[in-house]
């Protein structure tokens, strides 16, 4: 009997963060998405990589637009607040909970509709403000939500299934935000879990806003010859510009490195990103330079993937409103209050 | 002699340098102890078009814009001509001697002066003289209506403050026009004398005084972007805040953010609202038009939220620089499909400051946008007024669940009407408890928000919010009423209520006609507007816009058989409403 | 036996591609000669969540949605045992047999249906046995209920068209459900029986007739977004011009351009129309809401332009795939300031193509925007309907001056009441004369479209724009009126009239009540709408949404002394009104 | 007397262009404009160069936004149409009238504030469909008309008479609308009177969107130091990038040219754009070297005037609507509406 106890198995006990949480603590309600969409892949990587970092679920706020894309906040993370706004215009709504809160750990679901069509004016001036925000459009050329029009990311000659055709360029959203001074750029594919799971790390550790567009095909109404958005069109295209790996380290490692050799990026959060130059003549810290880049890879009719932008020393929008450290939406009235005295004296000057 | 009761008008281009001259004429008559007000009419440009500055002066304290002008002061060649035709039989006109205005008419007392030679032994500089030109006026009025010169340059001290060489330029200037007003032969029969009507009182425009109120409101978001006449409310805050709301670590206990436009700054303030912070965004009509969709989602999302509407002329671009009341039905109605949102009218700048408070109240105490509708004239003119009460009643922050509550409850319902006023309990993001969190949304919900497309929750959730927001009818500020049992009634709101409380004093002594008042100062309507109905046999309403929007929206939300007693009575030129064109309407629809 | 006179609803999921066997299902009713009607209740996503189709059969030709189902076909585990327990009493349930349904109620006659081994002998793939069991269970359906099979497989062969492999799988499927229902004791008293009632009728949804409509009326210019349920308004047009309107030069009679939002699109619409293009958009309730600031411009600047808004349930995203009547007072009152547009509420699919045309002849006439109020219900369900006529009336181009025209006149004032009617004449941009050109401004102006802040003429302009849309009252489609002299009178506008007819039956059979009817189809309200309600004691007023919003519009139209005879008859719950709701409640008030 | 008659002086007719049409009928109402504002200048180049063109007034359609950039169509070209919209939506307006009557030659005047503060979604979208119109921007980095606030091209460190420093980023719209497929691209200043009337002259001429960015200083608000769009500023920083000069010709030139040389450009509309490569490596056919040339001159602190992108083989979103010669607008009835036998056959499939 004792025996028997002993050889007994035990269950095995979850795996569990250094907060303590099993990865089912970061799961959301169960997705309605279509199967194999690839947002709902995208959603996965996103709380295996708050899991991973150790992210509270509950210091975690989730703001979307509308769309299927936007839907995916309530497939994941269930523990965090979440606010499903409008079409488009998911930024403005982030940007003021932010404001409110400084302490939130803000992600962003968008979509290529939802971000590049009806909501490109509140993404450009996102990108210039650099909040703090991870910003993740589900990019998939189409409106999938309202079955499949052609979004402003959808590529020229693609074809819908009604055989319409775009002759519209593409609005490559990396390029633009790159253009428009953003902080973190970078591509990769709902697909590629290896590649989008260290990216996305890479982002939550960047201080300032980090857009990552994830092409994610939409099976229901993109997924088919002429998308560039299309699994298939993937495989074949899919030119991943450099390895990732989070170290994680709090010892400051110089970013000077040489051609063929990797170079270690220092997040705000002490965190290091590991970029492998594969690329002769890549740095991610040059601007002309990824915009170059990402221009040459369209000419190719390439997918350049990995994070083509970082620039880690740039004031976020709140490092420039000189916020205390306690939100603002919690300080108490004594201190949001000017005292009687303060108005005495102004409305002194109005005598 | 006509003592302490005119009006005098100041016709010139807007970037001219008037302005500084109309407010020390204003300042000085204040200091008198007389009771003035000031209204500016000024283009929709920045420099070189017509600008019309009114100051009134009125021993019984009416401060509407009084029809007749009974002292002109003419220096813009463009409009002298049609200006004095404006003017009524007996008026007196100042004006720059070269326009030769005596002439065209004989029933009017005419003053020439020669305002560049007055100002010649003070500089010869061009664009000063353009300038003191203006003083010059200010001058030469002193002297034809007596004002104390000891308190025009006062005036000038103060409003020329630290910088010397400009303040004693101007006094120069306004000596000179004081002087050379000696050899003019007085023929009108206005004059000032000292009062003490003013003890205590403050000069401020209703920008201004919204401003300070939202700031001992302890507003900490603001987002905005620009529009006529609402900017200088979110400039002062701006200014009033850097004095008042950073602490003494050097940090800014507010964040104000100019948006890229008026759907970003609304929603801004709403994700702010949502996530705790008391917040409020300015705008005017086109704004409010650009936020319909984000004040639909607040308004079914739950989420607090304050829109100031300083109201201009519309529709559409209209004039952006007159004064109405046109968006009365838009903000209470915002939104498509079944809205209805809770609105305060502020009628004086006193209530600019305490409604600041009150909407930031009210938003997160019903959980939902409050529009707050200020016009041009409250909001960019200025008006004398008893100084504002410090505020004694603490923020009430509304029904915030936390941490601790939350472990002691174990969980909650966001939606849920637990307390029978239809307003469910919410959390912040960032509260620390696993049960905290709740998914918001502008797609159907049921009580703990989840997604729901049932009938029932659908019916169910749009009931409470009916009943939710017709709470705020007790909970909104309550009308002003004056009623002394007579048969007709007046209601208005806002700003309409100087020309309706002059206008029913001029009905008493000219018709011995005696009208009670209703001043409407939030939607939807407290149930003293139905009795107060119900009381008068005709009820006027006044409306500064073309279909008698009050009067709209007392249609929707009156008992049917009270409707009969409206009458509607509406106005919309762009000027601020005055009391003689009531009056002469009603004693006409009354006789 | 109950004869053509049941409703049968398949629950199921979306994405199953249950959708072609409902067709089939209706086509061959159709086919009968039976007056039919489908409803689609389907979820806000793509595929996997609970839908729900009804179909009624009606001997008396009722179309409204029947409250009471008759026949369930249960294929959803999700919703079976919610979807049993809301039937009545006597209901039949055709259920997949796994569900093991039969054992919840005792009150209900159970017909379980082996659905898998019924198509094995079909087809062994996975992908197409998912498929085919939705043919089966129209194999079983037409044995039950004695529809004759060769109408099934004409159907079939309709909805599949060319695809023959396809069609005979499906034909395939429901022979197999036939026989296998032979097995199947009938228990029910529901049949069929051929009819002669829908000789030369056709069957279509409001979206693609609204399409029809538009093409047939020359539109030119369509700038539109992806919206539920308006999509596939849209998405017809572009099928039909394809088709239709590109002439021999293999040249594009019309321009249709997906912007980049709602703004954009009737900006677009509104820039196209002041060019004179014939333009229109689509949208629904966030995408009038987002319109908001445009609409304003175009009424002030009097552009035509066509709004179609298929109406779905807000407020903000609401329940996008329900129906509701919710926007009447936004479209009605749309923007800030003083604003009020005319509005078009379709009642049919014959009405969707007729109002098409009359929106853009409106449109031209009058120079402002028009909106047509459709909804859900008619926009995306198929009605039975006699064949829509040809257009014989010339297309109204409204009031435009040709370059010959200015020849002869010299000149023009864009703003002036040549006529009387408050309609000024344009030009267009073009327009070869040095005096054709204008300049159009949503800023004040004088009859020669010249920039002005004066009070006179922005009151005599307002006033004229007011004076203009009021002209629209006879213009505009007028009501349909059914009054037989009753004390009690329904008003009701748009989908609702279905219910409404049905429930007058039902009042009159089972109550001995009359009640007239008058279905009002335009705002601002024609005459006989204050005629019908004047002779009525009670006239009920039927709202698909929460706030009466029609009651509301008449509040603010109809002279007073008359409202207290409008009783609010408002329900919204995403659901097709039925008749048994509002004849109950109707009872309960007349009693 | 016959003498005296002889050698009475004739009065000197006022100068005409190809259409017989004076100076004068292109000229606009009276400005409200300050005295000095940029603007003005920009009025003046502008109806010079269609007087200059031989462009007929009534072939002329006039758009603006909301501000005092936006009055100025008023003040120019009177016998042309004009629609003053609202703030920041004047491309959607040009580009319905466009769809109406493609033989318009449309004009867009917007500010900075209008087209990259609220108005930049529209801008974004207006660039991707390359409408043949030209757009000017008069750019001042200020709200003029609403009294001075900043808009999104303010420069970091510039500073309003407030006191007010502007810390976010400026949005470069040539650089924007080069990322964005645009396909005509300068830039130049109002007070250079031999330059913007060259570029205006080619911009019309262009067949497609031409965006004219035009720094053009606001006397009254961001005429003074700190501020890079103020004269002081412009007179030390303007740096123009190549002259330029429009040689009226119909023979096809090559555009293949060698550094030092000239490179002609052909119009559509047969004229010659010539550009002088001052630059030694600049083409302005080649977008990735514009982009790389604006970041340059953004880092030294320089204002890069000229045609900055060139591309004259894009087809316009006029192209791809394959419309008929004749306006939509003024289609008679006959080929608008189809026959009755069309009603029928389409009833039938409903059958
Ligand atoms: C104001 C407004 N306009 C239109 C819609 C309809 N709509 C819903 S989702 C969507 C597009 C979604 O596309 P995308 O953002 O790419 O998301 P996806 O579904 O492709 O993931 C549209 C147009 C809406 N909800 N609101
Ligand atoms: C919807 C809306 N919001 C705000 C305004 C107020 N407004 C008028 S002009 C303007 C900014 C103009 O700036 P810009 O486009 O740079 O023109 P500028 O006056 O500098 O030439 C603003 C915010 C408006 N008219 N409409
Ligand atoms: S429609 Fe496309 S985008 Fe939407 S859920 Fe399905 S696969 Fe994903
Ligand atoms: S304010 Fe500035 S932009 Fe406006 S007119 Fe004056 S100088 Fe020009
Ligand atoms: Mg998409
Ligand atoms: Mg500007």
């Amino acid at each position: 009997m004792a025996d028997a106890a002993q050889t007994a198995p035990r269950p095995a006990a979850p795996r569990t963060n250094r907060l303590g949480l099993a990865l089912v603590d970061y799961r959301g309600a169960k997705t309605t998405l279509c199967a194999g969409c690839g947002h709902n892949a995208i959603s996965e990587r996103l709380l295996e990589a708050m899991f991973d970092m150790d992210i509270p679920p509950e210091r975690v706020a989730k703001f979307s637009g509308i769309g299927c894309s936007s839907k995916s906040p309530a497939y994941f993370m269930s523990r965090s607040h979440a606010f499903n706004a409008v079409h488009g215009r998911m930024p403005a709504v982030a940007t003021g909970a932010a404001l409110a809160n400084g302490s939130l750990r803000i992600v962003g679901v968008s979509g290529d509709g939802d971000s590049a069509s009806i909501g490109i004016g509140q993404f450009v001036h996102l990108m210039r403000r650099n909040l703090p925000m991870v910003y993740v459009i589900e990019d998939n050329g189409v409106y999938g939500l309202t079955k499949g029009q052609f979004s402003a990311t959808a590529d020229v000659g693609s074809t819908l299934k009604t055989g319409v055709v775009n002759e519209l360029p593409p609005i490559d959203t990396c390029a633009l935000a790159i253009q428009l001074g953003a902080t973190f750029v970078g591509r990769s594919f709902s697909g590629d879990k290896k590649q989008l799971s260290a990216m996305l790390k890479a982002a939550v550790a960047h201080k300032g806003t980090s857009l990552l567009d994830v092409v994610s095909p939409c099976v229901t109404f993109n997924d088919h010859e002429g998308s560039t958005k299309s699994y298939a069109y993937m495989k074949d295209h899919d030119e991943p510009l450099h390895e990732i790996s989070l170290v994680p380290s709090y010892s400051d490692i110089s970013v000077e490195y040489a051609p063929g050799t990797t170079v270690d990026v220092k997040m705000h959060d002490g965190s290091t990103l590991r970029l492998r130059k594969l690329d002769e003549t890549y740095d991610p810290r040059d601007r002309v330079r990824a915009l170059t880049r990402i221009a040459e890879a369209h000419g190719k009719g390439e997918v350049l993937t990995g994070v083509l932008y970082v620039n880690t020393g740039a004031p976020t929008f709140l490092d420039l409103l000189h916020l205390p450290a306690e939100p603002l939406a919690t300080l108490p009235q004594v201190r949001v209050r000017p005292p009687r005295e303060a108005l005495q004296k102004i409305l002194d000057e109005y005598r | 002699m006509v003592v302490n009761d005119f009006s005098i008008q100041v016709a010139t281009v807007n970037g001219s340098g008037s302005q500084s001259a109309n407010s020390v004429l204003l300042r000085a008559l204040f200091q008198m102890g007389i009771p003035v007000s000031g209204k500016n009419l000024f283009p929709s440009n920045i420099a070189g078009l017509p600008t019309w500055y009114t100051i009134r002066a009125s021993r019984e304290g009416w401060v509407a814009r009084k029809k007749e002008i009974d002292l002109l002061v003419a220096m813009n060649p463009e409009t002298a001509r049609e200006d004095v035709a404006g003017l009524g039989a007996g008026s007196a006109v100042i004006y720059d001697e070269p326009l030769a205005l005596s002439s065209i008419r004989d029933d009017l007392t005419f003053y020439p002066v020669p305002f560049d030679a007055v100002v010649r032994p003070v500089t010869t500089d061009a664009k000063l003289t353009k300038l003191l030109r203006n003083m010059a006026y200010v001058g030469v009025l002193a002297r034809l209506l007596a004002i104390d010169m000891s308190e025009v340059e006062r005036a000038i001290q103060k409003q020329f403050g630290g910088k010397k060489k400009a303040a004693d330029l101007n006094v120069a200037a306004a000596r000179a026009g004081h002087e050379h007003a000696a050899s003019l032969a007085k023929k009108d029969r206005l004059r000032v004398e000292r009062m003490d009507a003013n003890r205590g009182k403050i000069v401020i425009d209703g920008n201004s005084a919204a401003a300070l109120g939202a700031m001992f409101a302890g507003v900490t978001v603001v987002a905005w972007y620009p529009i006529t006449p609402s900017s200088s409310l979110t400039e002062s805050l701006i200014a009033a805040c850097r004095k008042h709301r950073i602490g003494p670590d050097g940090r800014a206990t507010f964040a104000i953010v100019q948006a890229e436009d008026e759907l970003a700054a609304l929603g801004m303030v709403i994700g702010a609202g949502w996530a705790g912070a008391r917040a409020m965004t300015a705008t005017s009509g086109p704004g409010i038009s650009l936020m319909a969709e984000f004040a639909g989602l607040a308004y079914f999302a739950e989420i607090p939220a304050v829109v100031w509407d300083v109201q201009r002329v519309g529709p559409s671009t209209g004039l952006p620089t007159r004064t109405a009341q046109g968006d009365l039905l838009s903000a209470a109605t915002l939104s498509h499909g079944d809205t209805k949102h809770v609105v305060l009218i502020p009628g004086s700048v006193e209530e600019c400051f305490t409604m600041a408070g009150d909407a930031l109240d009210l938003a997160e105490r019903f959980q939902t946008p409050v529009f707050v509708l200020s016009d041009l004239d409250l909001g960019m003119n200025v008006w004398m007024s008893d100084p504002f009460p410090y505020p004694e009643k603490p923020l009430d922050r509304g029904k915030v669940l936390s941490k601790e509550e939350l472990e002691r409850l174990g969980s909650f319902a966001r939606y849920a009407d637990v307390d029978g006023d239809g307003i469910g309990w919410r959390t912040l993001p960032g509260t620390d408890h696993p049960a905290a969190a709740y998914f918001t949304r502008g797609t159907g919900h049921n009580e703990t928000a989840a997604y729901s497309e049932r009938a029932d929750d659908w019916e169910r959730n749009m009931a409470r919010l009916a009943r939710k927001i017709d709470g705020a009818r007790a909970a909104a500020p309550q009308p002003e009423i004056d009623a002394r049992g007579a048969e007709v009634g007046i209601l208005s709101c806002g700003t309409s209520r100087y020309a309706v409380e002059e206008s029913r004093a001029q009905l008493r002594q000219e018709k011995g006609l005696e009208a009670d008042h209703l001043r409407v100062r939030a939607f939807p309507f407290a149930d003293s507007v139905r009795d107060f109905v119900a009381s008068h046999r005709r009820v006027y309403v006044v409306d500064q816009n073309r279909d008698g929007q009050l009067g709209q929206l007392l249609r929707l939300e009156l008992p049917a058989d009270l409707l009969p007693r409206l009458r509607p009575l509406a106005r919309m030129t762009g000027l601020p409403l005055d009391a003689r064109s009531l009056t002469d309407e009603i004693t006409a629809r009354e006789s």
